[in-house]
């Protein structure tokens, strides 16, 4: 078995869709991969390619283009390298298999994308419990559309008697009123 | 399990005879260290308000607030920073990033209080116990959150300048010019200082984005000369710019320039969207110089008729032909000028203001007037002997060489003066082939001229003489040559608080013999042609116009500006009176103003 | 051998038997968020059989501030200083992985003296982290004593941090392009005369401490990590190194100035809480050394900042990058995703305890007796901080 | 805030089941009603002043300071000043710094469950104005909104000098019985449960944790 990334993911290239694949730098190499494959692509790289550490998965929220991007970070302590597996969600539909019987603390983060993103991972330990939020009732926090300054100003309310002067607008305001009011 | 480990614990007794780790009074034995980040202070004297420090803070813990007995002035926007500490997490990026390095940290920390709104004060203003304290962080020197040295613009060698009329400045490139404009801040305190208010963040900061329309469409919000201002604007800008406390100021005039750079005159039309919409009133502009062109294009885009009355055969005034053309090219400045008649302005040239036309014609056939006239007459040296005929004026040197005639400065020059007519004319009789000494009578750096040209001169080999008092002019042994008599000048502190004053030293007198003597001390204006019955009723000062609010003089209809109206006497002046007579115009015809 | 017998008398809980609360069996109590047994804030909710816990929920989230949020709304400047609150008592570290994750999407090199000053920084954090945590581990097994002493030389510790970032928990030392300034004078003697007196507490401690029977005999075969567990629980850093594997991302794939150090990675084999705290201690004297070795060969001049572009609006490249680094509890790491903006788009921090404190918590403490889950815990070395972010 | 009103009836209880309502009392606290004779409620706040007991409950992250504080350099101890490990025992309540909603849920209860007179002590910032995390969706930005305050001590993280000085200054307002946040959250209780109940959405706990 070569220990080379590249090679291998010529050698996973037969079998699987891999998409996008950048070398960031000599350690991590990132690639996307089909939702429908995802899970056992993973589980290949974890049993047949020795990347048995699961260093975090997360996500990232794409909202312009209505998606979420999987993250699972792979490492592979022999050679000394990671790979990150990119994997791509419907941000409204959104379902992704569980890896939790591949690595025991993916559950953990599985619980964690579900409250702050809302991904459903069937299967998964726990999932519906609360994790950080408690008695959360609005849209999951971490998406992008949550804005989380105005839910704050609205819910826990700033100290009041906070003024703050526009230097610019200060200035105009006392040394040129008149030469800035028209067109 | 062993015996020893039984007794190995026992061990710990043998502390017991030794210092006790306790601190007996910690609250007065421990100061923070030297370098603490412990409660703000400001010097606000040298504070400038800029209000970095509010922008970078990530929890909006710092305010800009007005602070007693303390005003708006250029450079300083009279505010000062406000610290909440129901926010401040003591990371001191403010301190980092202080562009006047006033803002700074005692090593004290130590603040308990009942009220939760007590925890606000202004560092520096109010009273507080660390004010002064000589220890706490400060900004390592070889630290920077800020760069202080400015892009390096490409300039023609002074040894090739000599030898032609071509563009001394080359101007940013892209990748200079968004380097340049990086440095930017965007505090803003530029745009009071600017005569013409123009809105220097905002176009800095397309010059960043490369979104060169846009920053074109911002610069003629406030003025149509941009191309000529990013070449010889006085940048009184750059003086108040803050960064320029941490070394060298913004580049903001090139930064105007290298948005007009890269836009073709050809599309200016299209990416600023003038229309024209005739609103039937008519206005009548004396002076092609910046002043009135400007007012020309504020008022033709608002609809109006434009009539530009010019003396000369082309437009620019001083610009035209007051400003030598290895600063200012032709073609630029046409680039704006062309812009502006594009709309629709009408100028009839060689028309002079009591010759041609009267000036009661045109307070009657117009709804309105704007006079910007312009200094066209040099101010006299008041010494004896100079009205020689080897004396040329300054201005007269730089007007010939615009219109392609040789002023025959000879081989050997001197140079009276200190402003930028002054440089130009030593610069372009340096181009003529002369060796220029320079006579000023204060130091060089009392000169009025701008440093970069100052510089300029100095680096294509005009000589500097300071200190230096013309005394008289009288003729020399060769009738084409002339000899000047001049004496040296001590610095004297002023009484009244003024800047220094020269003071002739009769027992150092000097006597050179030049071809030629240029005389670029000033100028005034004529206003000969106002008929009397009408000069009753407009107030004037040292010769010059008096205007009231928006450049209105008593004469309803009159508004003036520009050098004949101000006592800046520059091109962004000019253009600002301009646009402000413009605005004023604007409301006088629609009924809004009131005199 | 008096140990291992006395874990098996334990266990009177059948393997794998349904729990049944209603039964009368079975007890369920909480451990925390307030409870004087409970590293940081947060709780276990444990149900007993007796004494033995057959079962064990943990409960996070009580630190919760959305950081992660936070970070996407702050600029790359803004960010600095926020990022060292993730993990409140070893705070260097997010800050270094943060510069370095924004430093190779900007495609900056900071200068090798800044590497330098990082490389102390980040060792001087992990012998207070350590210090701390030795205290904990001694606390929780009852040797209050220790807990007196480490504090008070984390505190000297602390005092170096003061000296030399201005600050002695949030240091916000290691900016991107640099760190904030160089060392004051007269640092280094100082520095060493610290250590030198950490290094006397450590052989005490190892009298005090590990050759104290009653550390021995609750320690020793207290919460075992199998070799088996390591890889499918993502157990890193002591932990693993305790149950044998040498793993050290400094070693292994070296950051900063760790290949011009002479060090060992410090290996355990009985992977028990007692190991644990062996590897961690022995892991205090290497740091040590390097520290010595740091002082001793630092460049004393010359820039500690890169030239930066203007951090009032600087935007960082598109990209996706990970950086980690050995903290004191093994892998800590920043994944951060850039669009070109002056914001992030996704920042992730991985942090050791996410699994430290849940999963490998929630195995380790079925079969474990009520009292020493405080010193399971303590001996797995997690702060609640960095799971919740 | 409103009015002092004593004349309410018992609590409603009403986050709980009605099985779950019989379990907890429903009877409002009552106010601390200082001695009759001044002397001895003079004296009686000395002794309260040397003897205080902060409850051992690190909320946030001002939490890591209170080690040193209580560890043999600045040792607390000899000021009268010691951290119990149950609110039972405990009078001072030191606020750690940011308060997550989370988190906030289990102080009303700690705070509750303490013996009054009791003191609260604010660490940092957070708890005055948001602090680090103004613009989090789960840390409150004025703490005293839910629990009186007694005493405020900024910094970030405030030091144990000054924690030390805090606990002085406890001490003396304690002294002068100045330190009457207890009284003013019994008082005003209904005011401030508004205030919790507003932002903690699953308040499944008694109205007063007796």
């Amino acid at each position: 078995m070569s220990n080379d990334p590249k090679s291998i993911i010529e050698e996973l290239s037969d079998h699987y869709q891999i998409s996008e694949i950048k070398e960031q730098k000599a350690d991590l190499l990132l690639l996307k991969i089909p939702k429908e494959d995802a899970v056992q692509f993973i589980r290949e790289l974890r049993d047949g390619q020795n990347y048995t550490h699961l260093a975090f998965m997360t996500v990232i929220d794409y909202i312009e283009s209505g998606i979420f991007t999987l993250t699972y970070m792979l490492h592979n302590y022999a050679a000394h390298h990671n790979i990150a597996v990119h994997v791509d969600i419907d941000r409204e539909q959104t379902e992704m298999e569980s890896i939790h019987e591949l690595w025991v603390h993916a559950a953990t983060y599985q619980r964690e994308l579900r409250e702050m993103y809302g991904i459903r991972f069937p299967g998964s330990p726990r999932l519906d419990d609360d994790f950080c939020l408690e008695g959360w009732d609005e849209i999951p926090p971490m998406r992008r559309e949550f804005d989380t300054v105005s839910y704050s100003r609205e819910r826990f309310f700033d100290r009041e008697g906070r003024i703050t002067t526009d230097p610019r607008e200060h200035m105009k305001q006392i040394m040129y009123p008149i030469h800035t009011d028209n067109d | 399990m062993s015996l020893k480990d039984l007794i190995s614990p026992f061990y710990v007794w043998q502390r017991a005879f030794e210092k006790p780790y306790t601190q007996k009074h910690p609250i007065q034995e421990r100061p923070g260290a030297p370098r603490y980040r412990g409660f703000h202070v400001n010097v606000l004297e040298e504070c400038v308000g800029c209000g970095t420090c509010e922008t970078i803070c990530q929890n909006h813990a710092i305010d800009m607030v007005q602070v007693e007995g303390l005003e708006p002035k250029p450079g300083d926007s009279g505010l000062r920073p406000k610290f909440d500490y129901g926010r401040c997490c003591w990371c001191a990026l403010c301190v980092d990033i202080c562009t006047t390095r006033s803002l700074r940290m005692s090593n004290h920390y130590a603040w308990i209080t009942e009220d939760p709104t007590d925890f606000n004060f202004i560092a520096g203003a109010d009273n507080m116990s660390w004010n002064g304290e000589e220890y706490g962080y400060r900004r390592d020197d070889d630290y920077h959150l800020l760069r202080g040295e400015r892009v390096k613009m490409e300039m023609l060698a002074p040894e090739e300048g000599l030898k032609s009329f071509e563009e001394v400045m080359k101007g940013y490139t892209e990748e200079q010019a968004k380097d340049e404009a990086d440095r930017c801040v965007e505090c803003g305190l530029c745009v009071a200082t600017c005569p013409a208010h123009m809105s220097i963040p905002d176009y800095i900061k397309t010059v960043r984005e490369g979104d060169y329309e846009k920053g074109l469409r911002i610069l003629y919000e406030t003025n149509p000369f941009s191309s000529t201002c990013g070449r010889i604007c006085t940048h009184r800008c750059e003086e108040v710019c803050p960064v320029g406390h941490q070394g060298e100021p913004l580049a903001i005039r090139w930064l105007k320039r290298a948005i007009v750079d890269r836009v073709p005159r050809e599309r200016y039309r299209e990416i600023l969207g003038d229309e024209v919409v005739e609103n039937g009133k008519q206005v009548a502009i004396v002076g092609a110089g910046p002043g009135g062109l400007s007012a020309a294009y504020y008022l033709r885009r608002q609809g109006y008729g434009v009539t530009v009355f010019e003396a000369q055969a082309r437009a620019g005034g001083m610009l035209r032909y007051g400003v030598p053309s290895y600063r200012l090219p032709d073609n630029q400045l046409d680039k704006d000028i062309e812009y502006i008649r594009s709309l629709g302005v009408e100028v009839r040239f060689n028309t002079c203001i009591g010759r041609e036309v009267q000036f009661a014609e045109l307070i009657d056939d117009y709804d309105a007037v704007f006079m910007a006239i312009g200094l066209n007459v040099p101010s006299s040296l008041r010494v004896k002997g100079e009205d020689h005929p080897r004396v040329l004026s300054g201005l007269q040197v730089l007007d010939d060489v615009a219109s392609d005639k040789n002023p025959g400065v000879g081989k050997n020059v001197a140079v009276i003066g200190g402003g930028n007519v002054a440089m130009d004319a030593a610069r372009v009789s340096r181009r003529m082939g002369a060796n220029v000494t320079v006579l000023y009578r204060r130091r060089i750096a009392d000169m009025p001229a701008d440093p970069e040209e100052i510089h300029e001169s100095q680096a294509e080999g005009c000589t500097f003489v300071t200190q230096a008092i013309p005394v008289e002019i009288k003729d020399a042994d060769n009738p084409d040559q002339v000899t000047i008599v001049w004496g040296e000048a001590e610095m004297v502190a002023d009484e009244k608080g003024g800047r220094p004053r020269p003071v002739l030293q009769e027992d150092r007198m000097h006597e050179e013999t030049y071809d030629c003597i240029i005389s670029a001390i000033g100028q005034g204006g004529s206003l000969d042609f106002i008929p009397g019955d009408y000069r009753d009723q407009i107030e004037f000062k040292w010769g010059k116009f008096v205007p009231g609010d928006y450049q209105q003089t008593a004469l309803q209809k009159l508004f003036v500006g520009g050098d004949i109206a101000n006592n800046t006497a520059d091109a962004i002046s000019a253009i600002e009176d301009g646009h402000h007579a413009a605005r004023g115009i604007h409301k006088f015809l629609t009924g809004e103003l009131v005199a | 051998m008096i140990y291992a017998k006395r874990r098996k008398r334990m266990s009177t809980q059948e393997h794998n038997a349904p729990i049944d609360l209603e039964s009368g069996k079975y007890v369920k109590i909480w451990q925390g968020p307030q409870h004087p047994g409970i590293t940081g804030n947060m709780a276990l909710e444990l149900v007993l059989n007796g004494d033995e816990v057959v079962d064990c929920k943990t409960h996070v989230g009580y630190l919760h501030r959305g950081f992660e949020k936070l970070m996407e709304r702050r600029t790359f400047i803004q960010n600095f200083p926020i990022v060292c609150r993730i993990a409140v008592p070893e705070p260097t570290f997010n800050e270094y992985l943060y510069a370095a994750a924004v430093e190779e999407l900007a495609g900056i090199e900071s200068p090798q003296r800044a590497q330098w000053l990082r490389t102390l920084n980040l060792e001087l954090m992990r012998l207070a982290s350590y210090l701390m945590w030795l205290g904990g581990i001694g606390a929780s097994f009852g040797q209050a004593t220790i807990y007196q002493w480490t504090v008070t030389h984390r505190d000297y510790v602390l005092d170096l941090f003061e000296e030399m970032t201005g600050a002695r928990v949030y240091h916000m030392y290691i900016v991107p392009g640099g760190v904030r300034a160089g060392l004051p004078e007269g640092f280094e003697d100082r520095a060493r005369a610290v250590l030198d007196g950490v290094e006397r507490l450590l052989n005490e401690i190892e009298k005090v401490l590990f050759k104290n029977v009653v550390f021995k005999a609750r320690a020793k075969g207290l919460g075992i990590i199998s070799k088996e567990m390591v890889d499918p629980y993502g157990i890193v850093g002591p932990n693993a190194r305790a149950a044998g594997f040498t793993r050290d991302l400094r070693r292994d794939e070296p950051y900063l100035v760790y290949d011009q150090l002479d060090f060992d990675v410090v290996t355990g084999t009985e992977s028990d809480a007692y190991a644990r705290a062996k590897v961690r201690h022995q892991e205090m004297r290497e740091g040590i050394r390097m520290m010595r070795q740091i002082l001793e060969q630092m460049p004393t001049d010359g820039p500690f900042q890169a030239k930066m572009p203007n951090v009032l609006h600087w935007e960082v490249p598109a990209g996706e990058t990970y950086v980690k680094a050995e903290c004191t509890r093994g892998e800590y790491g920043y994944y951060l995703v850039t669009d070109g903006s002056q914001y992030l788009r996704r920042v992730h921090v991985r942090g050791p305890s996410y699994t430290h404190a849940i999963a490998v918590m929630e195995k380790l403490a079925v079969g474990t007796n009520i009292a020493d889950i405080a010193g399971l815990m303590v001996s797995l070395h997690t702060y609640p901080p960095e799971i919740e972010r | 805030m409103t009015t002092k009103d004593q004349s309410l009836g018992p609590l409603a209880n009403d986050g709980l089941s009605p099985e779950e309502r019989d379990l907890f009392s429903d009877a409002r606290p009552v106010p601390y009603q200082p001695y009759p004779i001044e002397v001895v409620e003079k004296f009686v706040n000395w002794v309260r002043a040397n003897s205080l007991f902060m409850l051992a409950f690190g909320t946030g992250c001002g939490a890591v300071e209170l080690n040193p504080l209580m560890t043999a350099r600045y040792d607390a101890y000899r000021f009268g000043f010691q951290p119990r490990p149950t609110p039972r025992q405990a009078s001072v309540f030191m606020i750690g710094g940011y308060a997550s909603v989370k988190t906030l849920k289990r102080i009303i209860r700690s705070y509750e469950q303490m013996q009054g007179p009791k003191f609260v002590v604010a660490l940092g910032i957070c708890p005055v104005n948001g602090g680090m995390y103004w613009d989090s969706y789960n840390t409150v930005n004025q703490f005293d909104l839910y629990i009186p305050v007694d005493l405020y001590i900024t910094g970030c993280m405030p030091r144990p000098e000054v924690l030390l000085a805090g606990v002085l200054e406890l001490k003396k307002k304690i002294k002068e019985g100045r330190a009457d946040g207890h009284n003013r959250y019994i008082e005003n209780l209904d005011w401030y449960k508004a205030n919790q109940k507003r932002i903690i959405k699953n308040w499944d706990m008694p109205d007063y944790s007796w």
